[in-house]
This record gives C-alpha cells, structure tokens and sequence, in this order.
C-alpha cells in the first residue's frame, strides 16, 4: 500500500508529463491544464497521507523498486526514503507546484505550446519528487540533474529567442560544474563509506572511529558536495546564472528559480548534515560563501530596474542567508526559512507576473508605476510578502530571518553583521520594488494604461493563498516552541541548542526590525517622497554602475574561463590537430623525398646501375673478408 | 626427372608446329603439353633421387616448384595468344621461348651440377633478354633488352666466376660432392667467396637491392606479357634457386651471411616500397612492388624451420596475385601510349567483375586477410621472429604499411575516377584467367594446407 | 728462361692487351687487341697443355664471336672514333669502381689465400681429347644437351630480333 | 706429368684472372660503346675461363676444362643475342651509344 | 546450432543482398541483418540456459590454428550490440538512396560479419583476420559512397586506412611473438604463456597501437574527424558505432589479460592518455563548425574515458567501459543519425547554415535533443550508467583522474547545448525543414528506448558480463 501510494506520488508527475507531451496538443489547452494541476495535486494528497503518518509514527518509510546500478564492492538500488526531511520538503514542492499550475494555466492560456510547458512543469515536479524523494545520493542525483533540465527546458522554453537559450544554456553548464562537484563528493563518500545510503553513511559515520585519511577525505566529500550545492542553489561563484534564469516564463521563475530548485543544495546538505557536522572547515567556508552571496547578491540587487531580476538577486541573496545557516549547523533553521522564502518569493514572482501580465510583457520597473488601483489584490498579497521578506512582524520572513541572524550573531559577529546588512538591503530593494510598481503615475505607453486590469481569479487565488501563508508561516517555528525544530530532530544527530527567548534575542529583534525599517524609510524617501525614477541604463555611474553590472562577473568569467577555452580550443584545433597530422605526415614526406633521391639515382644510366652492383659486391666482401 | 625433356621437347614440337603451319594450334598444343608434363611431374612427386650421373637432383622441393613454374607458365601461355594477336608469325617463337625458359627454371631448381644451374640460368637470362627486347620497333623495348642484356652479362660473369671458385676450393661442380667436402673437411676460403658471388648474382636475378636497377626499368619498357613473365615465373625461379644454393652451399649459416641477407632484405622491402610510392607508371610500381616481395622472399633464407614450405607458399600467392594483375593489365594498357594509372581510372564502374579481381589481388599483395597474401607474410614472419631478428619483423610490416599506399593508388583509381575512354569488351581468355588466379588466390587463403605442406 | 717468366711476359701482354681493349677510341683497334689478348690467354692454355682448350679456344672466339662483332662494327659502320666525351663523373666512378672491385678482390684472395706446398699430381691424363670427350659425353650429357637448347635458344631469339617482319608494315 | 703450377703457383692465376676480370668490368663500366661493352664482358668471361683452366690443373680434373666449353657456348650465344639487339637499337637510333638509352628512368 | 551459424547467415546474407539487385537489395539486407539479430537473441537464450554455443573446429595444421568461436558473457554482449545496431542502421538508411545500392548494402552485411567475427574469434589468428577483413567494407563504403570533395575525401579515407593498418600489424607482429611462445594462439594457450615483464612490455605496446589507433586515443585520432565527416551516414555510423568498439573489447579480450603485468605496471600512462583524450577532444569540439566533426570530437572525448576504465584494471572499470561501449554505440549512431536527418534536407554539415529547425519541425527537435541529452549523461539515460561507473573506477585510481576526466560531463554540455542551440533553436526558417517520416522516427525511438530502459535498469547487461569480466581482472590480480 504504501509503496503503491509512493509510486503514485512519484509518478503521478511524470504521467501528467507523458499524457501532455502526447495527447497535450489534440486533447485541448483546458485539458492540459486541468491536466496538469490534478497530477501535482494528487502528488500533493499522496504528501499529505505520508506527513500524516510520519507525524503519527514518526518512522521513516522506505520503498525500495529495484536494483540499478552494480558497482563491485556495493549496489545501487532505484530506491525512495520517505522521513521528516523529504516528507515536509514535498509537501511544499507540491503545495506551491499546485498553486503555480493553477496560476499557469491563466498565465499561459495564450501561448500555442501551453501543452509543453505544462508537460515540463509536470517533468520537474517529477525530478524534483525524485530528488527529495531518493534515499541514496545517486537517485537524488538522478533528480538534481533533471531538474537542471527541467530548468534549461523552461528557461529556453521561448526558442525562437536565442538570448534566452543561452540564458538557459548557461544555468544548465553552471549547474554541471556544481554536478561535477557534486559527483566527485558521491565518488569519496562511496570509497569512504562503501554505500550511497544515507541510512548506511549515516549508520557508519556513527557507528565506527574514522581514520584520518578517512576523515580528510570526508572533510573534502563535503566541499565537493557543497559546490555541487552552489551550482543548483546559485551561490559565490557558480550564481550568476540565476539572474539570467528569468528568462523563463514567470510561473517558472516562481516554482524552479525561487521556491524549490534552487533548495536543492540546501536540502542536500540538511540530508547529509551528519557528513558536514564532521568537516568543521567546510561548515566555515559555506557560513561564509553564504554571507558573502547574501550581501554581494543584495547590493547588485539595489539598482536592478528589470522586476524580476530584482526578485533573481533577492533570491539569491536570500539562498545565501540559508548557507550562513547551514555553515553555522543551524540545519532546522536553514530549512524553515527555506519554507518561509517559498511561501514569499512564490507569491512575490507569481505577483511580479500578475504584473507583467497586465502589462503585457513589460519587466522594466522605470515603465510602471501607480499600479496600486487597478490591481489591488496583486498589490496586497505583494506587500504582505515584501513585509515578510523584509522581516517585518509579525510576518512569516521575521521569525525566518531573525532565527538566522540569531544563529549568526551566536556563531560570529562579523557574519552578523554582514546578513544584517544584507537584510536591510532586502528591505529597501523590495520597497524600491513595489514603490515603483504600484505607487505614483503610470510611466508606461498610453496603449498599455489602457489596456490595465486586475488578473483573472486563477492567478490571484494563488497569489491570495500564498500571501496568506507568508503572513502566518512563521507559526510553524516559533522562538522558543519551534514545532519545526521539534519535527525534525530525528535527522539530525549533532545535539544543536535552540535559542532561547532572553534578552540577547529580544535585542536582536529589535536590532533587525529596526534596521527593515531603516532601509524601507530610505526606500520611502527616494522613490516616493522624491518621486525619483531610476536613471536610463546610460546615465548610471559610479558604484552603481558597478553594481548595475552585477560586479562584472559575468564579464570576468567571459574573460577568464570562456575566452581562454575557446581560444584553446581553436589552438588545439590550429595547431595541436595539424602539427599531429603534420607530424604523421611528415614521415609521409620523408618517404617521399627518399622516393624522389631514389628516383634520382634511378636515372636510367647503366653505368650507374653497374657502379652501384659493384659497390655492392665490394661492400659485402669487405664485411665478409676484411674487417 | 624427365620433366626437363619432355619440357624441351615441348619446346621443339612448338616450332615445329609452325613449320607444318597451325599456327592455331600452337598455344592449345603446348598449353595439353605443359598440362601432361604438369600431370607427370606430380606423379613422379615420390620418386625421388638423382639422375643422369647426379646433373639432377629430384627432390620434394624441386618437384613442387617446378610445379609451380609449369602452372605459371601455362597462364602465361594462355594468355599469349590474345596478346600477340596482331604478331600471328611470330607466336611460335615467343611460346617456344617461354617454354625452352620453364626448361631453363626446371634446371634451376633440380640441379644436380653446378653446370646444370649455370646452363639454366643462362637460358632463363638470354630467353628474357629476347623477350624483354621482342617489341622491336619500340625503342622501350629496346632499351630494356639491352639494359637487362648488359647488366645480366655483368652478373653472369660474376656467376660464373663464382662457380669458378667454388670448383677451385673444392675440386667438383657436384652439389653432393661439394656438400661433402665443405662438411667434412677444411677447404680454402676461396670457396665462401664464390658461394658469396653466385649468391650475388642470384640476389641480381631476383632484383634484390642494390642489385635491384635494372627491374624497373626493364619491367617499364619491355612488352607487358614479358614483364608479367620476369615479374612472376623468372622472380619465382630466380628465389627459388638462390634458395636452394645458399641452402646447399653456404655451410652453416655464419652470422655474417645472416647480416647480408638482413640487410638485403630491409633495404630490399624498404626500398621496393618507398620507391613504388613515387611512381605513375603502373608495370614500374609493380617492379618496385616485386622488389619488395624480393626481399620479403630473401628472408626465408633466415629461417631454418619450415623454410622450403613458406618460400613455396610465398611464391605460389605473391605470383597467383601478380598474374592476376597482369591479366588486367594487359586489357587496361592495350595500344595505350602510356602505361600510368590513369588507365585504370573509373575502372570499378565499367568492369566491376575485373575490378574487384585487381582489388583483391593488390590487397593480398598488400597482405590483408583472408588472401593468400597475408597468410605468405604471416607465415614467413612468425618463423623469423623466432630467429631473432625482430628488427627485420619490424621493417617488415612497416614497408608493408608503405606498400598500402601505392597499391591503393590504383584501387583508388579504379574507384573514385571518372573514365574518359569508351568500353570495349574485354577478351575471355584474361578474365577466365582472372577470375581463376583469384579462386586461387582466396582458395589457398583459405586452405594453406593446399599448398603449406608440400615439400616438408 | 724460366716457365715462371714467360708467365709473366704472357700475364702482362694479356692485362695490357685487355687493358688496351677497354680503353682504345677506335673498335677496329678495341677489337684487335682483344684478338690480341685471346691469343695470350690461348698461350696461358698451352702452358696448361691444353692443347683442346686452347684450339677450341681460338676457333670459338678469335674465329667466331670476335668476327661476328668485327662484322657487325662493319655492318654499323662504326669504324670510327665517334664516341663522345665521356663526362668526368662517370669516368671518375669508373675508376673507382675498378680500382674498388681490383683492390677488394684482390686484397680477399690475398688474405684468404691457403699456403699450397705440394701441388697434386695425378700422373694420369686428364686434359687430353679422348679424356675430354668422354667426360663431356657421359657425365655431361645432359648440359651438353642443354646447351643445345641454349644455342636454340639465341638462334630463335637472334632471328626474331634481327628479321625484318613484314607483317606488321 | 709436371705440374706446372708447382713453378707458377695457383695464387698468380688467381691474380692475373681477377685482375682480367676487373679490367674487363671496368671496361663495361667505362666505355659507351655498347659493341666495346660486349668486350668487356668477352674478357671477365675469358678470365673466369683461365681461372677454371688454372683450377683444373689444380685438381688435374678434368671438369674445369670441361665447364669451359660450356662457358664458350653460353658467351656465344649472348654474344649472338646481344648482337641482334644492338642492330635492332641501331635501325631504331642510328646510334649504339649506351647514353641514349635513357628513357627509362625514374 | 552454435554460434558459426551467425557469420554463415550475414556472409550468405552479403551474397544474396548482391545478387538481389539495386532495388531489393536494402530489404534483402534489413531482413538478414534482422534475422542475424534475431538469431543473436537465440543465443543470448542459449547463453543463459546454459547450453555452450562456442564453435571450435581445426583450420590449419602447421602452424596450429582453430577456427575457434567463443560465446561469454562479454561478447555476447558485443554480439547483440552489432547485430541490433547493424539492423538499426540498414533501417535508418533507407531514407537515401545509393548508387549500386547492392554492393553498398553487401558490404556493410559483410563488415557487420568481420565485426561479428572479431568480437567472437577466440583465436587470436582468426581474430586478426576478422579484424583486418572489416576494414576493407568500410573503406570502400567511405571511399565510394562518401561525400565532399573527392580529393579531400579520398586523403581523409586513406590516411584512414593505412593508421588502422599500419597500427594492427604491429599487433601481427606481437601475435607472432606470442605464437613462438605458445605454440598455439588459441585465446586460452596465450593467457596460459608466461611472459617476462619486458616482453610484456613490448606486447602490450605494440597491441596498445593497434587499438590506440582504432578506439581512438589521443594523439592517435587525427584520422577520426575527416573520416567520419567524409563518409556516408552508414559509414560513420557502423564506424563510430560498432567498429571503435572492436578497440575497447580488444583491450579487454586481449590486450589486458595477455600482459597483465605491464597493464599494471603502466596503467596510469594508459589512463592518463586516454584522459587526456577526454579533455582534448571536448576541447576541441568547443569551436567546430561541422556537425559530424563535432560529433566525431564527442566521441573521441566519450571513446576516451571508456578507454581509461578499461585501462583501471577494476571489475567496475572494465564493466563501466563495456555498458559506456554499449550505450556510447547507440548514442552515437543516434546523434550521426540526426546529423543525417538534416543532412538529408539541408545538404550540409556545417552549423552556420542551420538553425531554426525547432520551429518547423518540434518532434525533431525532441527526438534530438534526447539522444543529446543521453550523449552528455543525463541520469537515468544509459550513458549515465556507464559514465558514472566509468569515473568511479578512475575515482579509485586516482581522484584526478576522475576530476579531470569528469571535465567532460562540463565541457560535453558546453558544446552539445552550443550546438544544439545554433543547429535546432530561434527563429530562422528560410530553409524548409521537412517533417521527420515515419520512418525515420521509428530508428530514434528504438534507440531512445533502448538508452531509456536500460538507463533504469542496466541489471540485464551488467549481469551478463559481469562474470567474464570478473575472470578476467581476477587474471590480472593473480600475477
């Protein structure tokens, strides 16, 4: 029964994926809609049945389907773990993938290829149920990689624009270089351990002294595996394909670039908690690649114009707030605001689009403006959500993200310092946001003012439900009565203290309220006390050109690793292919040109072909008879 | 032991037969005569001894070369009545002188008597002096006769100064008696330096380098059933021979002989094939090719095990395939000014049949499985790498590597080339021929037994 | 006078008559000296005492290939020095090869030549017609033979090549 | 009988023939003269001829001088094949310089 | 009924596509390829009842030489992948049309009989007259039915052919050695001789070149690019497809178990080469314009890393390159089949003149990009399977190697993706694209199948040649 209702659970997806790839087209855009919605939504209950149970008994279920693949000293088995950890994560991944299908299918009743965009929502559902859902690393890889697909589908889901190909061509390639990473982590952990099972890893870990080869191995397990965690959940360095990702439709950025793919790498690294509990460095070095993405993420974020890049640096910024987490071992903490983000974010780029929608394709924030009117409902539920995100009381990102500055401010005070920098920045850049969306005139076209309206109830039911849960989700952790932390203490086996409720925490709040505030009032003050608008893409100078750039990474990485790859490879190409052919040729020449000095000799002349008889004969004599 | 009779016998009845006019009975007459005399050598294949007062010396190895010589003939004949059609009066001369030249190889191979061997040798050499000077209006052929005349006297000279020696140390022109006194008692080194002489004159006649000039120039200018003859059945008998003697007379193999012959032998393959890369005219390439296979062929001289049985089977495919060439050759080149390969261009598409015949022949020259080709060079290898000389094993397959190239050149031709001449029909009697050396060709490829286990 | 110095004289007029032979512009005189140098070699023979040989030796190449040669310089009318200038290379590795081949053979003999005290002396007769001619008739049948069909041979061919067919023209 | 080797020696035979026959290759190799060239190898033939008639004393056998008839034999016939040939050059040429014949070549 | 019978079938079968005639002849060639695939099966069947269906019979006396067909785990495996393969590309072919079509069909029966013989031959004679026979068909398929300029063609073709060659008969000359030594070359007498190291050294070296040059191994590839861009669709097919992998299997059949001591002695060179391999060719794949020398530089990159499992000397390394083997065949002769597909319709190669394809023709464009995908290793497709095994075994030789070699599963998606972008995506459409027909789409859901299911459940496979493989590692590790 059991391993039936999880085959649904993971199927389910996929046969909504097969059934809209096929018949998709004929069957009708109602259909494939509907379609589409139900299979997550039954994935949803089947979650729902699972979370029950484990609530109730609290043990894990395993489902194991068959053998996969056989290495000589250990198999690999095509096999699903169900516990607290994968149970809660599905439970969001197919909550908000059933809001975000429902709101696609309004969103993108107009496009001719509806079928296949909701054929790879399904197929990234399906991969990411997989990746939750697998109880050795190698079918989470299975999911990690196809989400990474699913992505690079949805990403470059408008073909016929070449841009946003290689938009989705470089989130695929970055993903692959954390893959790479990631693969290397499997491979040690699988020499170390001799299994893939997190049941065994874990059992081993505990159970046996590690040597110290053993344990330096597993010290670099841990980075590999953390930058196979950078590269899906877009921090320093392998971020900057995130940004580029909202390329994609807006349900998508929503659903992969926001909500759930892009916690993967955090989920990978509460799964193994027990693998980084025993590399205190790497725990450091994810604390501060995690601070490190927060801020860079969010000063970039300050000065982007287009929305949801705007809400692409937010992301990642926030992602980076979870690392600081994670580094610190606050898991439980990492994981709860991973849940409160996707509450928010989700709402926040589902809103972003409702935006967008109405304006017909328009992004840029300097052609908006005094949105409020015409579309109420987009416009609450995105304040609720920026409040939450900004860390306002009693919203759900204020418990989230204070947890985490707790954490920090415990572990370090500079990492303090920095996430709360970083949050204030947040709290401005989201003002900034929704100021110039929705407040003041319209900037925009006169056919666009006339053409504005409030969306269609399937896409504000969802926005109304996730604005609903960003308000109240911090209940499921609350300072001092976490349920969250209670659920999931099974997992984790390092004893973590919880925060109390003292005075430290109190001033901490405080500290963080005020400093959201701080960064609202400027917000308040530039753009709509001033009314400012921000400047055309040619004016921008100084600092905020660099940030406007993104740093120029993107350009240091064009010029470091791309160009030098590709004029290597046209050296190689050049040179290195012709000089081996040339090389083999050349013996070819060789023997040709002791071919022509043949031909020479062979000149036809008896008196030659004598002389050369009686060299012959000569030479051999002296070598028989004389020396 | 008669075989050397009936041959000459055959020989005369040839001219006679033009003396009583049937003309067209000629090369029927002598091809049933080669074939009885074929039938009768074989019957003799257990009769083994030494005749006529030890002038022959018939044994397993004789017996099957000369075998081999009177097959090779017979194509030869075969094919000569097409090719000498426009020359009806002289066809009598020219069989009788192939013939009277099986009568000399048949010599060479059984001698008993130095004076049988120096006999032989010269009615082989002064037959193709003939020949290869036959077309007398072509001042190719010409040059070529007296190339080959001049140089071959040379060498006959050297022959003969040997045998010369060889009697000065010994006392004897008799293969038995020689063999006795050089191993049994001691005899002046005047003996190893004629045996060395005769040696070189024989590595002269197989073309071996730097012995090797006059081939291709001979082979180029003389008439092309004539180079077919010098390339196949005298290259054959010519080996054959030098086997035997250096067999018989070199005692014990020094390692110094080994050195000459190995390096006869690497410069010979090396050579052959590095030369034949460079060259356009197609009876030259295959000169440097047999060049080549000269050396290939020298090397069985190495060899202690077996030896008899791989030169055999060597020469059986290496002349099966080149006869097989020839026999295209000799439609391809008809009344062609230049005899290049661009005759053969886009040759696969009008004579498919014959194509592949050349094809498959050239890849067995080349050595490439399951032609008999490969299985000569794989035998001969595998028995000298057990003498040691990997070295040469080495330089082995490299000039055979080398000789892909040239001998791809024509396949090339025949297959990625337009033709720009019309099609004529080819004549019959070459592609019965053909077709037959190439059964043979695969047949022996894939029974070597046929052939591997004849003389040992 | 002794056997020994007539050798020598007959040795030296025969290298000289040789040498002559080779080198001299005019065939007629070429072919002269050869004659000349055949008759020294024919003495060397009756120093042998062998008379046969000597005689045969005579009638076959004074009397038979050197007029065969001498009528066809006749026939060519070559009788002239009309032989260009050799160019210097060829001249020059001419002399080496000769002074090579004369030095190796010459140097190989010397090095490997046995010490011969006693020379063997059968005491029967071995070189006289009868004893000739019966070697030659019955352990030599079969090369004797032979070389008839080595003569048949060369008559064909000679014919072959030298007649005028007309049935090509 | 004498023999008369025991007053010369078979070494001074020897001598003397290898050097006729080394006169005799130089000739082949010196001169153009095709018909010259046929003398030059008549005379490599006649040294090897003595050497057999020396070597037959020698042995005071009969077969060295015996194997000189053959020898006679086989340098008249070439010498009659060599001979057609050389007419044959001469009708095509009018020439019997060896140089000319430099067709073949390569 | 043994095993012979299958090489009796695909000879007869090349005669008979002869003698049918240029309009029968694929259909007389699809029927027997099918029939010799069928067969295979019956094999397989035979295989796992128990029942021996090797084939052993006395050819040449003196020397002693067998006709000796061997049936394992191991090249049952190579058996099914030919002939399943071979059928697949006879299929695919029908879309063109070939002069003199009857050869052409007769001589790729004939190559998929050499190949067939080479993966059975359990006599090393025999063997290399297998391996010799199957370059001849695939010259002449490349020489006369190629495309591009045919001077061009014809260098590329022979330079083709004389590596191969040149390469195999300095493994003839090892194989004579190794007669000497056994006096038999019977697969079971060599692995039985004992070697010095320095003999073993010189054989494994001369083999090495023979395969080194065939698989092919860097800097041995210079041959494999213009080949397989100037041969006909079959032709880069059957090449890249079934005849590399006479390489890899003759690594493992041969070349390992023959000289083990200086497989181990040297494996780190052998792997290092062959990395390099990996790295160089997806480097240079990087910047070329040509579809198919694109591909061809893919597969040199992927034939790369099978070699070094091969060459790790593990059970998991050996078993990775055989499943790498078996799905690499597949994929590839997928991604040259797409190639051919727009080849058919476009008349070119080079990527500058495509693009756009997606718009005009999306099941294309999904078929296509799904073998892509399973070309660069997509989990749960076949190539991940093998892939990953592949790098873990090089994981347990040394970690660069397989952070190296794992470069690729980067640099793969670097230029995949480059191509795919440039050769399916935007919105050019000047050139019509016609729809994919039936049956075109029929050879890419074979082949998707195939890298899907066994993707999943590569258990099948690998149980069949893991005991085999076991053997001989255990071989290896006994000296």
């Amino acid at each position: 029964m059991e391993k039936n209702l999880a085959l649904v659970l993971v199927l389910a997806p996929f046969f909504g994926f097969l059934a809209n790839i096929f018949f998709g087209k004929k069957a009708g855009k109602g259909f494939v809609g509907l379609l589409g919605t139900l299979s997550i939504l039954i994935s949803f209950f089947a979650t729902t049945y699972f979370f029950m149970q484990i609530q109730s008994t609290g043990k894990p279920i395993e489902v194991k389907l068959f053998p996969w693949i056989a290495l000589e000293s250990f198999q690999i088995d095509m096999s699903f773990l169900l516990d607290q950890l994968s149970v809660l994560w599905l439970l969001f991944v197919t909550g908000i993938g059933t809001l975000i299908h429902m709101y696609s299918i309004s969103y993108m009743h107009d496009d001719e290829n509806m079928h296949k965009f909701f054929a790879y929502l399904n197929l990234f559902v399906f991969f990411m149920i997989t990746l939750v859902m697998g109880s050795n690393l190698l079918v989470m890889f299975i999911g990690w990689e196809g989400v990474g697909l699913c992505s690079y589908l949805l990403i470059g889901f408008w073909y016929k624009n070449q841009d946003y190909n290689d938009a989705a061509k470089k989130a695929f390639i970055m993903n692959r270089v954390g893959d790479l990473g990631l693969l290397i982590g499997i491979f040690i952990l699988a020499y170390v351990f001799g299994s893939l099972d997190y049941h065994l890893i874990a059992r081993d870990i505990f159970s046996q002294e590690l040597s110290a080869t053993d344990s330096a191995l597993i010290s670099i397990a841990a980075l590999c595996l953390f930058i196979g965690a950078t590269g899906k959940s877009a921090q320093i360095p392998l971020y900057t394909w995130l940004p580029d990702a909202m390329a994609g439709p807006t349900p998508v950025s929503a659903l992969i670039h926001a909500a759930t793919m892009v916690t993967a790498g955090i989920f990978m690294v509460t799964r193994l908690n027990f693998v980084f509990d025993l590399a205190p460095n790497v725990q450091t070095i994810i604390a501060v690649i995690g601070a490190g993405t927060a801020i860079v993420a969010a000063a970039i974020g300050l000065v982007q114009n287009d929305i949801k890049k705007v809400l692409a640096y937010s992301t990642v910024s926030q992602l980076g707030l979870m690392f600081l987490a994670l580094g610190l071992g606050a898991y439980e903490v990492a994981v709860f605001h991973v849940i409160t983000h996707a509450f928010f974010k989700a709402c926040l780029f589902l809103g972003s689009g409702s935006v967008i929608h109405a304006l017909h394709g328009e992004q840029d924030m300097r052609n908006m403006g005094g949105l409020k009117k015409v579309m109420p409902i987009t416009f609450w539920t995105m304040m609720i959500s920026t409040l939450a995100i900004s860390g306002i009381f009693p919203f759900a990102g204020f418990w989230s993200k204070d947890e985490i500055l707790m954490t920090a401010f415990h572990g370090n005070t500079i990492l303090w310092v920095v996430g709360s920098i970083a949050s204030i920045m947040t709290a401005f850049y989201m003002f900034r946001l929704m100021y110039l969306t929705f407040f003041n005139d319209f900037r925009g076209t006169e056919h666009q003012k006339k053409h504005l309206h409030e969306s269609p109830a399937l896409i504000t039911i969802p926005l109304v439900i996730l604005a609903i849960l960003a308000a109240v989700g911090g209940l499921i952790s609350l300072p001092g009565n976490s349920w969250l932390n209670h659920y999931l203490a099974p997992l984790f086996h390092k004893a973590h203290e919880a925060h109390h409720l003292d005075g430290t925490a109190y001033m901490l709040m405080g500290i963080a309220t005020v400093g959201a505030l701080v960064g609202i009032g400027m917000a308040y003050a530039k753009y709509l006390k001033k009314q400012e608008v921000p400047e055309q893409d040619s004016e921008i100078t100084g600092i905020a050109k660099v940030l406007y750039n993104k740093f120029y990474v993107d350009e240091a990485y064009e010029m470091l690793i791309v160009n030098p790859l590709y004029k290597l490879s046209h050296f190689f190409r050049k040179y290195i292919e012709t000089a081996v052919s040339e090389l083999l040729f050349g013996l070819g020449k060789v023997t040709n040109s002791i071919g022509n000095q043949g031909k020479l000799v062979q000149n036809g002349s008896v008196g030659v072909y004598l002389f050369a008889f009686v060299l012959g004969l000569s030479s051999i004599l002296i070598y028989l008879f004389l020396v | 032991m008669n075989t050397l009779i009936a041959i000459s016998g055959l020989g005369v009845l040839c001219l006679l037969v033009e003396m009583f006019n049937a003309r067209k009975a000629i090369v029927p007459i002598t091809i049933l005569g080669l074939l009885a005399i074929l039938g009768y050598n074989i019957s003799v294949y257990n009769t083994l001894g030494t005749f006529y007062n030890n002038m022959m010396l018939v044994d397993r190895f004789s017996v099957a070369f000369s075998s081999l010589f009177i097959v090779i003939t017979t194509v030869l004949i075969t094919m000569s009545h097409e090719f000498y059609k426009d020359r009806p009066t002289k066809i009598s001369d020219f069989v009788a002188i192939k013939v009277f030249m099986l009568a000399g190889g048949v010599a060479m191979v059984s001698f008993g008597n130095l004076a049988m061997f120096f006999l032989g040798i010269e009615v082989l050499s002064i037959s193709l002096y003939i020949l290869a000077a036959s077309n007398r209006l072509s001042l190719k052929s010409n040059e070529a006769g007296m190339k080959y005349f001049l140089m071959g006297s040379f060498a006959s000279g050297i022959i003969l100064f040997g045998i010369a020696l060889i009697y000065g140390a010994t006392g004897s022109f008799d293969l038995t008696t020689i063999y006795q006194v050089t191993h049994t008692a001691s005899y002046p080194q005047w003996y190893i330096i004629g045996t060395i002489m005769v040696v070189i004159g024989m590595l002269f006649k197989i073309a071996a380098v730097p012995f090797h000039f006059w081939a291709p120039d001979v082979y180029e200018g003389a008439p092309a059933l004539t180079t077919a003859t010098m390339s196949t059945l005298a290259k054959v008998i010519a080996v054959a021979t030098l086997y035997k003697l250096a067999i018989i007379l070199v005692p014990g193999q020094t390692y110094a002989f080994q050195m000459i012959i190995v390096v006869v032998a690497m410069a010979s393959m090396l050579l052959g094939n590095i030369m034949a890369l460079r060259q356009n005219n197609v009876k030259r390439m295959l000169a440097f090719s047999g060049i080549s296979h000269a050396g290939f062929m020298v090397m069985t001289l190495l060899i202690s095990n077996n030896s008899a049985n791989i030169l055999l089977y060597y020469a059986t495919s290496y002349a099966v395939a080149g006869l097989a060439i020839f026999a295209v050759i000799f439609y391809v080149m008809k009344d062609k000014e230049n005899e290049t390969i661009d005759n053969f261009n886009g040759f696969g598409k009008t004579h498919p049949l014959l194509a592949a015949v050349v094809t498959t022949s050239l890849l067995s020259m080349a050595g490439i499985p399951i032609l008999s080709g490969f299985f000569a060079k794989f035998f001969l290898l595998s028995q000298v790498i057990q003498t040691g000389w990997i070295v040469l094993v080495i330089v082995a397959i490299i000039s055979s590597i080398i000789s892909v190239g040239y001998y791809f050149k024509i396949i090339l031709a025949m297959y990625t080339k337009d033709s720009e001449q019309e099609l004529t029909s080819i004549p019959l009697v070459y592609k019965i021929v053909a077709i037959l050396l190439l059964v043979a060709n695969i047949a022996i490829g894939l029974m070597p037994n046929l052939v591997l286990n004849l003389i040992s | 006078m002794s056997i020994l110095t007539i050798f020598y004289i007959l040795a030296a007029f025969t290298l000289a008559t040789g040498f002559l032979t080779v080198v001299s512009k005019n065939p007629i005189h070429s072919a002269i000296y050869l004659v000349l140098c055949f008759f020294s070699v024919a003495g060397h023979y009756l120093m042998f005492n062998a008379q046969f040989l000597s005689l045969v030796h005579i009638i076959v190449y004074a009397g038979a290939i050197m007029v065969l040669i001498l009528f066809t310089i006749m026939l060519m009318n070559l009788n002239k020095e009309n032989e260009p200038n050799k160019n210097l290379l060829s001249k020059i590795s001419a002399a080496i090869a000769f002074g090579l081949l004369g030095f190796v053979m010459l140097a190989t003999f010397i090095k490997t030549m046995p010490i011969i005290d006693t020379y063997k002396q059968s005491g029967q007769d071995y070189q006289s017609i009868k004893v000739l001619g019966k070697v030659l008739l019955n352990e030599y049948m079969v090369p004797f033979e032979f070389a008839s069909v080595l003569l048949l041979v060369a008559m064909i061919g000679a014919v072959l090549l030298s007649k005028k067919s007309t049935s090509i023209q | 009988m004498q023999n008369i080797l025991e007053q010369i020696g078979i070494e001074n035979y020897i001598y003397l023939s290898v050097l006729l026959f080394c006169i005799g290759a130089f000739g082949v190799l010196y001169r153009r003269n095709a018909i010259i060239m046929f003398m030059s190898i008549e005379i490599m033939l006649n040294a090897v001829n003595l050497l057999l008639v020396a070597f037959s004393t020698y042995h005071q056998d009969a077969q060295g001088q015996v194997f000189v008839f053959f020898s006679m034999a086989v340098a008249a016939a070439e010498v009659a094949v060599g001979l057609s040939i050389l007419v044959s050059i001469f009708r095509n040429t009018g020439s019997i310089d060896i140089d000319n014949l430099k067709n073949l070549k390569g | 009924m043994n095993v012979s019978f299958i090489l009796i079938l695909l000879l007869f079968g090349a005669i008979a596509t002869y003698f049918a005639g240029d309009k029968l002849a694929k259909t007389v060639a699809l029927v027997f390829s099918l029939a010799s695939a069928v067969f295979s099966v019956y094999i397989l069947n035979l295989h796992q009842a128990g029942i021996n269906p090797s084939f052993i019979s006395q050819w040449i006396t003196n020397p002693n030489v067998f006709i000796a067909l061997q049936v394992d785990g191991l090249s049952l495996a190579m058996l099914l992948l030919t002939t399943f393969l071979t059928t697949i590309i006879i299929f695919s072919s029908f879309g063109n049309q070939y002069n003199n079509s009857k050869t052409f069909y007769a001589l790729v029966l004939f190559m998929s009989f050499a190949m067939i013989g080479t993966f059975l031959s359990a006599d090393a004679f025999l063997y290399y007259i297998f391996w010799e026979l199957a370059l001849i068909p695939i010259y002449f398929i490349a020489l006369v039915w190629g495309n591009g300029d045919v001077e061009e063609r014809k260098r590329a073709i022979i330079k083709f052919f004389i590596f191969t060659l040149a390469g195999s008969l300095f493994m003839l000359v090892a194989f004579i050695y190794l007669f000497q030594k056994a006096g038999s070359l019977m697969l079971s007498d060599l692995y039985a001789v004992r070697l010095t190291s320095q003999e073993q050294f010189w054989i494994f070296l001369a083999f090495f070149l023979a395969y080194a040059i065939k698989i092919p191994i860097f800097p041995f590839h210079t041959w494999q690019a213009n080949t397989y861009q100037k041969a006909p669709a079959v032709g880069t097919m059957l090449l890249s497809g079934i005849m590399l992998k006479m390489g890899l299997y003759s690594v493992i059949r041969w070349q390992l178990p023959i000289a083990p001591i200086a497989a181990k002695t040297y494996m780190n060179i052998f792997i290092a080469l062959s990395v390099v391999g990996v790295v160089y060719g997806s480097i240079v794949a990087l910047k070329q314009r040509n579809l198919k020398k694109l591909l061809a530089y893919s597969s040199l990159a992927h034939v790369g890393l099978i070699a070094a499992g091969a060459y790790s000397l593990s059970v998991d390394g050996l078993r990775g390159a055989v499943l790498q083997m078996i799905a690499h065949g597949f994929v590839v002769v997928g991604l040259f089949f797409a190639a051919e597909v727009i080849e058919r319709r476009f008349q070119t190669q080079e990527i500058a003149e495509m693009g756009g394809i997606r718009i005009q023709d999306s099941k294309f464009a999904s078929l296509f990009m799904i073998v892509m995908l399973a070309s660069v290793a997509l989990p749960s497709t076949f190539n991940f399977v093998g892939e990953f095994t592949l790098l873990y075994s090089l994981y347990n030789v040394n970690i660069w190697f397989a952070i190296i070699a794992g470069t690729t599963i980067i640099l793969g998606a670097v230029y995949m993706l480059n191509m795919f972008k440039n050769v399916m995506l935007g919105d050019k459409d000047s050139r019509v694209f016609a729809v994919v027909t039936t049956q075109e789409i029929i050879v890419f859901v074979v082949i998707i199948a195939v890298l899907l299911f066994f993707g999943m459940y590569p258990k099948p496979i690998s149980d069949l040649v893991t005991p085999p493989l076991q053997e001989i590692v255990g071989r290896i590790n006994r000296l």
